[in-house]
């Protein structure tokens, strides 16, 4: 089907921290839906956006759902491109150790697991937002 | 074609304006409104970042939310271009996508 | 042209949902069409049938149901947002047991499904927000 | 001690409504009592009887509610904000000619006297917003 | 009455811009409600709070209505305490000039019209708030 | 007695923080919660602005609130007392009031 329809670069654009306000969900929840139409997704997690995206998220004490979790499957929605600005992690102190590792399976290479994360610098991501075609804010 | 950016929010308020300056690439339009507008002003604290960013990208203001305001088209930084809802309308023709710094 | 536009949210907190509809108006004065107006997280409150705003108040819920009726507007109601938030129409009404519903004429309720296809059919997508 | 809580957000879109709701939990754990809850500009939407959460998720309409019968507590949802936002109970309804209401058990409308009142009275306000 | 009853010292912190948001609004209403309760009031507008009180307000262009004249009757409600910082103002490029003057007639002295918009300093301004029983935040 | 003044946002998204810190009286308390306990976090860009304003006001930050965001205490820039929601209301009773800055 897809070559019969309009593909277009989709980027969801998270830059809010989780839990203060529910954007991060519903980003995670359109995201999952969007997978199903067939469109080029791009993921792309600047400013406070990259806390989204820590281990060990534990809402217990604060009584709202975790939905971390959830970011491990989008690489099972076949979402592999997921872009963590560099420039947000080294201002706020953080390294990839201190965020998910996240993975999809490459069908097109016997399944092998690859890394779906991607931490950019500030000039890359520039250019990757610059060529999509519709950008959701979260 | 290039993209349009728009920001809604104070840049004494939010980081929506320098995170949209940061990502935004050269040649790119960015519109100020709502809120905004606030830093299309002159003589702000925020004004010599925004006039320095003008080599980069062209910066247009939504006139109706200057003077909602109390503000006026003379306080605007020179080069920004002010335009109203028709014009606005106009912007996203002309550019190939229209992002949100929510 | 073909736009898609976002409204993210509520009536009178943010001015989201007043420049959204100033930029429709302008849209359809100089013939554009505008393919659907998706209302999404908070927005979802501007498709509300029981708001009494002040008498020199605007009432945007009814703006936009006028505006709707006038030029065949595509107005949704996001469902997962709209459940959150507690806007229903008379079928959602029923089929999670409430004896109340408060979607005013011209909006209905449906997926996010909705949004992508915005994105997908639109020439230019707009979102509104705080 | 003697607290008066305003909430100026609605639910879920904001950690307003549930950092409050901990709050009074805690002050209610140690003997505090809770003169009022004022539920103002977009907070009022706390006291929607419609909503329909995920399953797996809190009610926080429902929350307020249970823990208002269970303590005594005075919910109060400013009528000008209600208003605006489409808020109404049994008696707002009729006075304004609406055929539905949302206003969830123990959640009662009145003016915004009641958060000036909340203040005099109360030892400590505090307020929880965006 | 006032004698018998409690007297405390409210405050009202505007810190954002007039329109963008309804606070503004929001805040002029229960200002106005409040001058029924005979408690010390006083208004502090800093931040982006200073534009609430710019004269020439025109919102015809936006929809909304225009609640800015409803500022110079706050002396007729008494109410004579409004702050406004001077550093807010100075980071904006305003002065005092861009500004609705703002007036009470002193019941005391005759009825003689008097300031009641004070421009004060940071450190003037900390110590205002620090005197209040209650801080509503808008 | 003193203020207590609560910052719940970011100072990377929101100036909120910052006023707070330009008006609170020297003696006050600040508490960090929700998303704005990033401003109790150490090698942020913002953590020596924090640190600095330790000679004027005691920091507290909410623990829960840390936990969420996945972020741990031991994170937390030294001298900010790390407290849950009994503390929260504990340190309302002992300030004469309660300032939000939203």
């Amino acid at each position: 089907m897809e070559e019969e329809g309009i593909v277009k670069k989709f980027c969801y654009m998270n830059r809010k921290a989780p839990y203060g306000t529910i954007y991060a969900l519903e980003s995670l929840e359109v995201v999952l839906i969007a997978a199903a139409f067939d469109q080029d997704i791009s993921l792309v997690f600047a400013d406070d956006g990259v806390y989204q995206l820590t281990k060990n998220q534990d809402t217990d004490g604060i009584g709202m759902k975790n939905f971390s979790k959830t970011y491990s499957a989008l690489g099972d929605y076949d979402i592999k491109k997921i872009y963590v600005e560099k420039e947000s992690l080294e201002e706020r102190g953080l390294t990839t150790d201190d965020l998910q590792a996240l993975k999809y399976e490459d069908e097109d290479d016997d399944w092998a697991e690859k890394d779906s994360l991607f931490v950019v610098g500030r000039d890359e991501l520039s250019k990757i937002i610059n060529e999509q075609d519709v950008v959701l804010s979260f | 074609m290039s993209a349009l950016h728009i920001v809604n929010k104070s840049p004494f308020e939010r980081n929506s304006l320098a995170s949209c300056l940061r990502l935004a690439a050269k040649g790119s339009a960015v519109l100020l409104f709502e809120d905004g507008v606030i830093g299309a002003m002159k003589n702000t604290k925020h004004s010599d970042a925004v006039a320095n960013a003008m080599s980069d990208v062209s910066f247009y203001v939504l006139g109706p939310d200057i003077k909602a305001r109390g503000l006026n088209d003379g306080n605007v930084i020179d080069g920004i271009k002010v335009i109203d809802y028709d014009g606005f309308v106009d912007l996203t023709t002309e550019h190939k996508s229209v992002q949100s710094w929510l | 042209m073909k736009f898609g536009i976002v409204i993210n949210e509520g009536p009178y907190t943010h001015q989201a949902s007043d420049s959204a509809l100033q930029f429709v108006k302008s849209a359809l004065a100089k013939g554009h069409e505008i393919f659907r107006i998706f209302f999404y997280h908070d927005g979802v409150n501007n498709g509300t049938s029981l708001g009494v705003p002040p008498q020199d108040d605007r009432n945007l819920p009814n703006e936009w149901s006028e505006l709707a009726e006038k030029n065949g507007l595509d107005l949704v109601v996001c469902v997962a947002a709209a459940q959150r938030r507690g806007m229903l129409d008379e079928d959602e009404m029923k089929r999670h047991g409430k004896d109340s519903n408060n979607l005013v004429k011209g909006f209905r309720i449906s997926g996010l499904g909705q949004l992508i296809e915005a994105g997908i059919q639109s020439d230019r997508l707009v979102t509104f927000g705080d």
